[in-house]
This record gives C-alpha cells, structure tokens and sequence, in this order.
C-alpha cells in the first residue's frame, strides 16, 4: 500500500503521520505538497493535523482552497481511504467531503491530553481490527474540537452509523452528541479530532492507534486480493 | 478602490462558546444589565470596483470568508477610498 | 517624501538631549562623538542607544557573564551566537537557550509571551538545528489578585499559541508565585534543537561583495526601541508603541524554509532579527566578520507607509531574518523561499570598510563603525554592596516549623500555587507533536527520544528564587543543582546549561551584588558538575514602583541519556519495591515551602549545599538508573519528602509505609539540598545500595491507597486520593474563581 | 432593552496575521483586486438600558470585550429590541 501524507503550509503532524505508515505499519508513505494537482499511484490520502494557514480566518477554511484538494476529493469519489486527522478532519468539513462544521472548544482553551474513546462503528475501513465498543486512548491535541451539525445532518450521521468514534466517559471539548470521529455515507473518509498516529509507537507508550492503520491496510489488501485473484 | 465591511456572526441556532463565557464573567463583574452576547467577525476588504462587484463578495463570502454550515453574513459596499 | 525633515537636527539632539529620551547617558553621547568625530543625526542616535542598551550590550552584565565557566569537551558552540551548542555524539548536537520577554510580557502577556516564544525559536533554527522541544520558566504574583491572574492566563495562552502553531512540542517548564512578580511577572522561554554538526551555522557577513538579503515578514513601526523599553524598569505610562504581534505561521514557514537553505552551500551566514531587529543583525553580522555592510533601506519590505529609516532600522516586527548569501546565487536562495511562499530581497552588500553605510531615497542617511555598535559597546563595572538584608538573615537563629497534624500541613502544602500540579498549564500546550516526547510534563525533566538512535534528551528548568532572596551564592549553586537533580533523575548526564538572569536595577549596589553572588554560585556549581554555560540572556531593570524581583537566575539544562531503556520517571511502579532516600534531613527551613506558608515570608539561612556531595550522589544515582536497579526517581525540591512522596504516588493507585527516625516534621518539611526519592525491586535493593553510598532504606510501595508515615512516637496515615484531588485541583480552583 | 454592536480592529501599526494570510491566498485563488484584508471582532449586546448606557459600554469594552493596548473599538447602539 502507498499512502500519501498531504502537506499544506502549516501542517504539523505530517511527520508524525508519515512515521505511523512507515515505521508503525511498515508500509510506503510520500509527502504530497499541497501545490501538486495529482494523486494518482496512491492508495490512501491521509490529511495530517496542524495549523494549515496559521487556522486564520477559520480553522481549515483556506486549506480546502489548496491545488491539492480536488485531487483529494476526486480520491474520496473514487473510493479511496481518505483520513483527516484533527486539521484534516477541519479541512474535510470545510471541503463538504464531511457534513458538519467545528467550533471552539467549550472552555475556550487548546486541550492536549490523552482521552478514552468508544469505537461505534468498528465496521468500517478504518476500524475493523478494533470491537464494537472497545474502548482506546487516544490523544487530543486542538483548540476547535467542538464538533457542530444541525438536527437532521445528526440524524442522518446516526441512522447511516456515520459516527465512527466518541468521547467515552467525559466529553473533553463539548462536541454534540460526544462526537469524535465521523465517516462519510460512503464510508471512505474519515475525519476524526484525535490523534492516532500519535499513539502508534510504543516507546511513547501507547500503541492504540495502530489498529486504524491495520484496519486500512487490512481493507486494502482484501480488496486487492479479490481483484488480482 | 471600495471599501467593503464584512459581519459574521454565528447562527442562531448555533451555541457561541466564547459570547457565553464572556457574558459570564460580565455577570460577574457586576454588569448583570447585559443579557447576551454574540461574538462574530468584522472584516474590512479594500477591493477594486468592477461591473459585478456585489456578485464578487457574495462568492468571496460564500466560498472563504464565511462558513455558511454555522454562519451568516452581511455587508457593506462603503464610498471610494484612494488607493 | 522622506519624513527625515521632522527629526530634530545633529545640533538640536546635543542641544535638546534628545539622547536622553533614547537612554543614551551624556557620556556615552560624548562616546558616540569621539567615535564619529561628529555630532551623531537622529537615525544614528537610534543606532546607539539601541545597540548600547542592556539588552543588546550587556554593558553592566558583561563583567559578571565572563565569570562563567563556557568550557567543555563536549561544548561546540559557547555563548555569543544564537544558541549555544553541545556535542551529543555520532555526529549529532544539540543546541539550546532560554530568553526573556518580560517586560513585553507585563505590558500585552499574550504577544508578549507569544513573541517570546517566536524570538527564542529563531535564534536556533538560524544556528541551522531543527527546534525538538520548548520549555519555559514563569513567575507571577499573587494568584488572587485579578491583574496577576489576567497575566497568568493570557501569558500561557500566548505561549500555548504561538508553540501549538508552530508545532514544536513544549515539554516542560516551571511556574512560581510570589507577590515580588506582582506587576512584574517573568516569562523565560527556552528553545532546544537537534542539529549535525556539518549543518552548524554562525551569524557572519564574510566575503567583500556578497549580498545581504531579508526575508520574512515585513517591517513596521511594532515594537521601536524594544530593546530599551527591556532595559527600564516598567512604570505606568510604559512605552505601549512597542507591542509587536507574533505570527507563528509565517516563522513555521520561515523555518521550514532557513532549515532548507542551511544545506545550499550559498549561504554564507544567517542571523534573526531579534532585539533592535534591522540594527543588530546587521552591525553583529559585519563585526563578527570584520566586514561592513552597505544597506538600501528603499528595498526593506516595509508594512507602513513613509517609514523613516530610524524606525526601519529599529523595528522590531518579528518573524524576520537577515541573511549573507554568494555574491550572483541570490537567485537559487529565492527559489527555496519562494516555494514557502515568502519573498527573499536583496538589501545590500557586503563591504570592506568595517561601517555599517545605510542609503534612503538616494542619500547616505548613516554611517557608523559596526565595531563601535556591536563589540565595542561600553561596559560598566557596576558597584556592588552587601545588602544589610543578608547579613540580618545570616545572624537568624534558625526556625522551625510547628506542625500539630501532619496530614493537613501536607495537604496545605500540595495546595500552594507554586507545588500544586501544573497540569492547568501544560494541558493547553501540544507537548506531544513530532512524536518524540518520552516523558511528559509532569514528571522531573521532560524526555525527547532522538528518532533513529537510542539517544534521548532530558530538559528541565529551574530557579528557586527563596533561597537566592537569602543568599545569592548558595541560591545560584541550588538552580543549577536542583536542575542537574531533575536531569539524574530522569536518567541523563547534565551536559551543560543556558541562563536567564532575571534581576532588579544592576544601579543599585546591593542589586548588583545579587548578580555577582548568583553568578558566582552557578558558576561553582557548574564547575562541579561539568555543565558549563553555552548560552543564556539578561533581564535586569525587573523592579516596579522601586521594588525589585526576588533574584531569580533561571537555569535550563540538558542532558543526555545513552539509551532510552534508562528513563526513569518519578512515580513508583509497583507495590512491594523499596523505597530509599538518599541523604538526611539535617532540618533547613530558610526559604523553605513551609516557611512560606507558616510565617508568609522566608527569612534566615538558605539551606546549605555541598558540592562535592552532590556531584557524588548525581553520579551514583545515575550509575544506579544506567545500572537498571532504579524503577522510579525524584529529586526533593520545594515542600521536602513529604512532597516528593506524595507527588509518587499521585496517579499510580498504589500507597507508601515509610519509616523516618526522627521528629516527622523535621523529617518530612525540611529542604535539606542533594537528596532524592529512590524506589527499587526487591531483587536490586543490594546492588543499588553497593552502588548509591548515602542511600537510606525508608520503607515499601504498597498497594494500600494510604501513605503512612511512622516515627519513634509517630504514626500518621495520609489519604493520597484527597491529597492528589487537592494537588491538582489547586490551580484550576484559582483560576475559576471570579473577583 | 437596547442591542449594541462593538466593532473591534487592530491598530492600524499593529501586523494582523490573519488578514495577511487570508489577503495572500485570495491572491493566490486569482482574487487579485483584493487590495487589503484586516479581520476584526464583531460583537452584538443585548443590554439593558440605562441613564449611563453609553458609559457602560465603554467600560464593557475597555476592561473586557477589546484590547486596547492592540486594537480601536467603535460602537452603535440600536432600536429598542423585545425581550
Ligand atoms: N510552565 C510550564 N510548562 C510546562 N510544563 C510545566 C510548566 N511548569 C511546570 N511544568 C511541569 O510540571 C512538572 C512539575 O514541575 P516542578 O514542580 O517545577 O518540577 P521540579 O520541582 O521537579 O522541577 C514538571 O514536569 C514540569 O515540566
Ligand atoms: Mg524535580
């Protein structure tokens, strides 16, 4: 599998998402500059966490004007694994390849902790290796994680099992309805606050994350496997 | 050369973390007359005039300056300023 | 047209003293005279008083810093540059150094602190490392007064601001309260970068006819004379013109693109536009290099509009950089920019005449000796007296705490602002992007893996201004071996130390004998534990309304840690392991937690410190940790035994018995120096005791949720989870209460 | 009941990130008669009316809503709204 680690001016958590796939999963992995148009030979699409754009005007809201993101959602359309990790999952929703909108953190302040979450919907892409319900730690690390949708968009999120992962015993940033992490009805894009890739390496103490990257390349694999046989 | 000023604000139905905080800590400053607060943004644009100027904010609101999911805008075409 | 017409004339700045106002002295006006063999004009005013004012000079600080041992195998860079540097092996270093921004702080806490950040990040990507880590080191008034909160929140927003954006991890830190910082909060922000040692640039303008260029954000009328409103002390009417707005996303670019161009061979040297901005950079590049500079301030990118050349060249708009590149490569330097999206310009040459020649609109606008600005700045050999305040606290008969039930003093004690958890700060910093931080905030040095290696760093501050408000000399050898204790403690050799000397008005003879006296401590210290000083930054004038801050000399250290199987961190593992303290209580109480508690000030002797012991029980512990028979490890610091135990054992579930063999306040409050919390397995307890000479058997970890402290005629139990919710809730509980 | 709108905009000495950034990908989104971008606050009060309404204000802005070490406020005070 081939990843592409999407890089906007900005983007911090590039490395980090790019030492998950190669060392965490052993897989290949390139940096993608957000002035390149193509994605072309890549599997997966993975928009790292940051501040793309200093987040001025709004976090996500210049990013999604980036050369790169019609190539991103051209991916997403063709159904490839498409994963934002806090940023990203920003510049996804300001992008409308996820419905929704992020607002400030309840108490106005950035958290960067270690929170528990649920895993709603282990039947997807992204969390197949993880159960239904199992609870991991995972990293929050953002300012705007209050995650926001009108009635029917929650509805809807809730009817098609959109909603992937949430905040288990204490909500950190008062998302609506505990949300965490959300899938497209596809179920090809992933935006989610938390951190995996910060908790994929052992000598950091945590190795919760992984499983998603597993998941993807899991899925990956099996997908390849029945079209090559 | 015009001037335009751009205010958005949040939807109503949309919670403002940071308008209730401050009206918060106004209560408890004392200044318990002050029912409620939105927090918004003001922006001021300088922008060359063109034929189908009213159309070209719309969109650079629409599309940048404004996220329609949670907010709404408003603006102002102001006199000719020198450039 | 230009605005030059409106200053006052070279006769009318002499007869109006104009250069008062700018904090030159008469007879440093005198100085600049002879120097030009003229009347200075008033951009060249500018130039001097900036250049020559404490915070760029270090005209008073010089004498007391040349004092400092700088020396060491393993030093590849001393103080002077950007950052100092020291060799961690295989080819690689690590760079690091702490500075101030408090006065900017006091004034705007939130761009105050947030540029701080920025400043201090610079000066070590332009030494060519990648930044890995911040820390910073903060003190405040009383948290109960609104203003002091207000500065305590905005100041770690800002910080939390401008490092989050940027992405660079802030590990650690440490925040003091005291009612000396009232209006005069510190805010010391340290920056520590990994860098090879080919890539090590230095701030040099070398080669008649390169090209000087800038890049960055552009210039504006922020921040004129900064670096003179630093070196005065805050009054109200402060100058307010000098705030300066941080934009953490332009220096992400700016270092993502510096560390690109350190690899061109193009580059001929590089420097930031810190303090006095345009001025600085450009005059210390020249005077390093024995060269000059040809400057065309037409070409400055410039903000605002009929900007004069006395405020391009005193700017200090931050997120900037001076840089000396090939004469004819400027091109290929652009191209790295460029593709950051920043807009590298050409702004002058390199010449042979040692001056530093700036041209406006066609006309030679200055001209002055770069040696004259940057080297040859005066140096003054202040006055210093013994404070009458010292010898009464020497001539004290040494206090002792009274103490009717232990468990409430301790609970007390974990309650003060200064021991309380941190965890109201540092939840608001990304300590973990880059995903290297081993250790966390919370434990004693933070712990940065080095990725591809075994290697790991330690990093820590530290500064405990009470006993240096007692004794300077003694205070200045506990900051660096409270410092060196936490780097041990985390398992890591110290390998060197940057400073922040925060002081009062160096005028005042018994201010300066503070600095001498702590300097003259750290530098003892240093000496003894082989940590010299590679870098480090100057804060005086640090006195509102005539009162000056306790002395309080920051220190930030390094260490290396051979191989990441040796972290140790400071809570206890698991039940049954021994627990050790390694050295008596011998009952100092001067400037001790329960001091201040009790009596609300600290008076009497500093606790004493013996040098030898502690260099002697580091190396033994550290022998211990590399060994592998240490599960967990913590210095006493503020608060005594009493603290440390109960901070191992908040978070773990688990409890302690121990067993002291004398009076339990004594044994439990006193801040007796060079001692730790050592807990071990069973299995090791022997060969950790053959290893560790001082070390002394307390008692067991237990899987009780008690702490239980017995005596000869003692037996107290403790709740550690009332304790712990009163640790960690202190802050927080502060905070959320309204005035 | 009165409603107040503040706005609150940088000195103009002051840098604004923000606006620069915005200004800059604009540009670079082929708006190029953008000429200037400044982001500021826009807040809307709900207040109670008082003999000293206008007072008020100013000490609600100057102590909390705008920071005037950095930034200029400017005000209106609107209709009567219902409560
Ligand atoms: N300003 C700060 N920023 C980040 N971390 C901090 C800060 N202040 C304290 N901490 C963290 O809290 C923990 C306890 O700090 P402190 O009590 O000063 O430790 P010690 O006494 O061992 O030096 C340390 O891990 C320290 O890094
Ligand atoms: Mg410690």
């Amino acid at each position: 599998m081939k990843a592409a680690v999407i890089v906007f001016p900005g983007s911090n958590c590039d490395q980090d998402m790019f030492y998950a796939i190669k060392e965490g999963l052993g897989e290949e992995v390139e940096y993608v500059w957000h002035t390149e148009t193509s994605l072309d030979g890549f599997d997966a699409v993975l928009i790292p966490g940051g501040f793309s754009y200093g987040d001025y005007l709004r976090s996500g809201a210049i990013a999604r004007f980036a050369n790169i993101m019609p190539a991103v959602i051209q991916a997403a359309k063709e159904g490839k694994p498409v994963l934002g990790v806090c940023n990203g999952f920003q510049i996804l929703l300001e992008a409308g390849l996820l419905p929704g909108a992020m607002l400030r953190n309840r108490d106005l302040k950035f958290i960067c902790e270690t929170v528990p979450l649920k895993v709603v919907n282990p039947n997807t892409q992204f969390t197949s290796e993880y159960k239904q319900d199992e609870i991991i730690q995972i990293p929050i690390a953002h300012g705007e994680g209050n995650y926001y949708c009108n009635e029917e968009t929650l509805a809807e999120l809730k009817a098609n099992n959109q909603i992937v992962f949430t905040y288990d015993s204490q909500n950190p940033n008062g998302s609506l309805a505990d949300i965490a992490g959300i899938v497209n009805k596809e179920g090809n894009v992933l935006g989610m606050m938390p951190h995996p890739e910060r908790a994929a390496d052992l000598v950091l103490g945590n190795d919760d994350g992984l499983k998603l990257f597993q998941s993807i390349l899991k899925h990956w694999r099996d997908y390849h496997a029945a079209y090559t046989s | 050369m015009k001037k335009v000023k751009v205010f958005i604000t949040l939807k109503e139905s949309v919670l403002d973390p940071q308008g209730q905080a401050v009206k918060e800590s106004l209560h408890n400053m004392d200044y318990k007359n002050v029912n409620d607060v939105r927090i918004g943004k003001y922006i001021e644009l300088e922008i060359e005039d063109s034929a189908n100027l009213h159309q070209q904010i719309e969109e650079l609101c629409d599309k940048m300056l404004a996220n329609t999911v949670i907010e709404n805008y408003r603006y102002e075409v102001l006199e000719e300023v020198q450039s | 047209m230009p605005l030059t017409h409106l200053e006052p004339s070279p006769e009318q700045i002499e007869q109006d003293k104009v250069y008062r106002k700018m904090g030159l002295s008469e007879k440093e006006y005198e100085n600049v005279k002879n120097i030009l063999g003229r009347r200075p004009n008033y951009t060249e005013t500018g130039l001097f008083s900036v250049m020559w004012s404490e915070h760029c000079s270090y005209k008073t600080s010089k004498p007391v810093l040349k004092t400092f041992p700088t020396k060491g195998k393993q030093v590849l860079q001393g103080p002077g540059e950007g950052a100092g540097i020291v060799d961690i092996g295989d080819g690689q270093a690590v760079a690091f150094k702490i500075e101030s921004h408090n006065h900017p702080s006091a004034v705007e806490p939130y761009q105050g602190a947030a540029t701080g950040v920025g400043g201090i990040i610079r000066d070590v990507f332009s030494m060519g490392a990648r930044p890995i880590a911040m820390l910073n080191s903060l003190r405040f008034g009383d948290p109960s007064i609104p203003r002091v909160k207000y500065l305590f929140e905005q100041i770690v927003a800002g910080i939390a601001g401008y490092g989050n954006c940027i992405g660079i991890p802030t590990v650690g830190g440490e925040i003091a309260f005291d009612p000396c910082y009232n209006e005069n909060p510190l805010v010391n922000a340290m920056c520590v970068g990994l860098i090879n040692h080919e890539d090590i640039q230095v701030g040099q303008a070398r080669g008649l006819g390169n090209t000087v260029m800038y890049v960055g954000a552009t210039t504006g009328r922020d921040g004129i004379h900064g670096a003179t409103f630093a070196s005065e002390e805050l009054t109200e009417d402060a100058e307010r013109s000098a705030v300066q707005v941080g934009d953490p996303f332009m220096e992400k670019l700016l270092l993502e693109a510096c560390l690109e161009l350190i690899k061109h061979d193009a580059l001929v040297g590089i420097q930031d536009m810190g303090a006095a901005g345009l001025v600085s950079s450009s005059s210390e590049m020249a005077s390093k290099a024995g060269m000059g500079i040809h400057m065309n301030l037409d070409d400055i990118p410039q903000r605002e509009t009929n900007m004069t050349p006395y405020e391009m060249m005193l700017s200090e708009s931050q997120e900037r950089m001076l840089i000396v590149v090939k004469k004819g490569r400027e091109d290929e330097i652009t191209a790295i920019f460029e593709k950051w999206g920043l807009h590298a310009v050409t702004v002058g040459e390199v010449i042979e005449e040692k001056v530093l020649r700036l041209e406006h609109k066609g006309e030679i606008v200055a001209e002055v000796p770069v040696d004259a600005l940057a080297e040859d700045a005066p140096v003054y050999h202040m006055p210093s007296e013994e404070p009458a305040k010292y010898r009464e606290n020497q001539s004290m008969a040494p206090w002792k705490p009274q103490v009717e039930n232990i468990e409430e003093t301790l609970t007390q004690l974990v309650s003060m602002p200064t021991i309380a958890s941190k965890e109201w700060v540092y939840r608001q910093y990304d300590h973990m992007v880059q995903t290297n931080t081993v250790v966390a905030p919370g434990s004693d040095a933070a712990v940065v893996r080095i990725r591809g290696t075994r290697k790991a760093l330690a990093m820590t501050t530290d500064c405990n201004a009470k006993y240096l408000s007692l004794d300077p000399l003694v205070g200045g050898q506990i900051a660096v071996s409270e410092a060196a204790r936490n780097i041990v403690c985390s398992g890591g050799l110290p390998l060197a130390i940057t400073d922040c000397l925060n002081f009062g008005n160096p005028e005042k003879p018994e201010v300066f004998w503070e600095i001498e006296q702590a300097a003259k401590g750290m530098s003892d210290a240093c000496l003894s534990l082989n940590t010299p000083v590679i870098s480090g930054n100057v804060s005086l004038y640090n006195e509102t309304n005539k009162h000056a801050i306790d002395p309080t000399p920051v220190v930030g250290m390094v260490g290396l840690i051979k191989d990441i199987d040796h972290v140790t961190t400071s809570e206890f593992k698991q039940a049954g392991d021994a627990i050790y303290v390694i050295g008596k209580a011998d009952g100092s109480f001067g400037g001790s937690a329960i001091q201040l508690l009790q009596e609300g000030n600290a008076f009497g002797k500093a606790p004493a410190l013996d040098l030898a012991i502690e260099e002697q029980r580091q190396a033994q512990l550290l022998e211990a940790i590399q060994s592998g028979y240490v599960q967990s490890a913590h210095d006493l610091s503020d608060g005594g035994l009493g603290v440390a135990l109960a901070e191992s054992v908040f978070g773990t579930g688990l409890g302690a018995e121990v067993e002291l063999a004398n009076d339990l306040a004594i044994e439990l409050f006193s801040e007796t120096q060079s001692r730790f919390l050592v807990s071990v397995t069973k299995e090791n307890r022997e060969a950790f005791e053959a290893i560790v000479n001082d070390a002394i058997f307390l008692g067991h970890v237990t899987d009780k949720q008690s702490i239980q402290f017995s005596s000869k005629n003692d037996v107290v139990t403790v709740n550690p989870v009332e304790l712990e919710k009163a640790w960690k809730g202190a802050l927080t509980c502060f905070m959320k209460t309204e005035n």
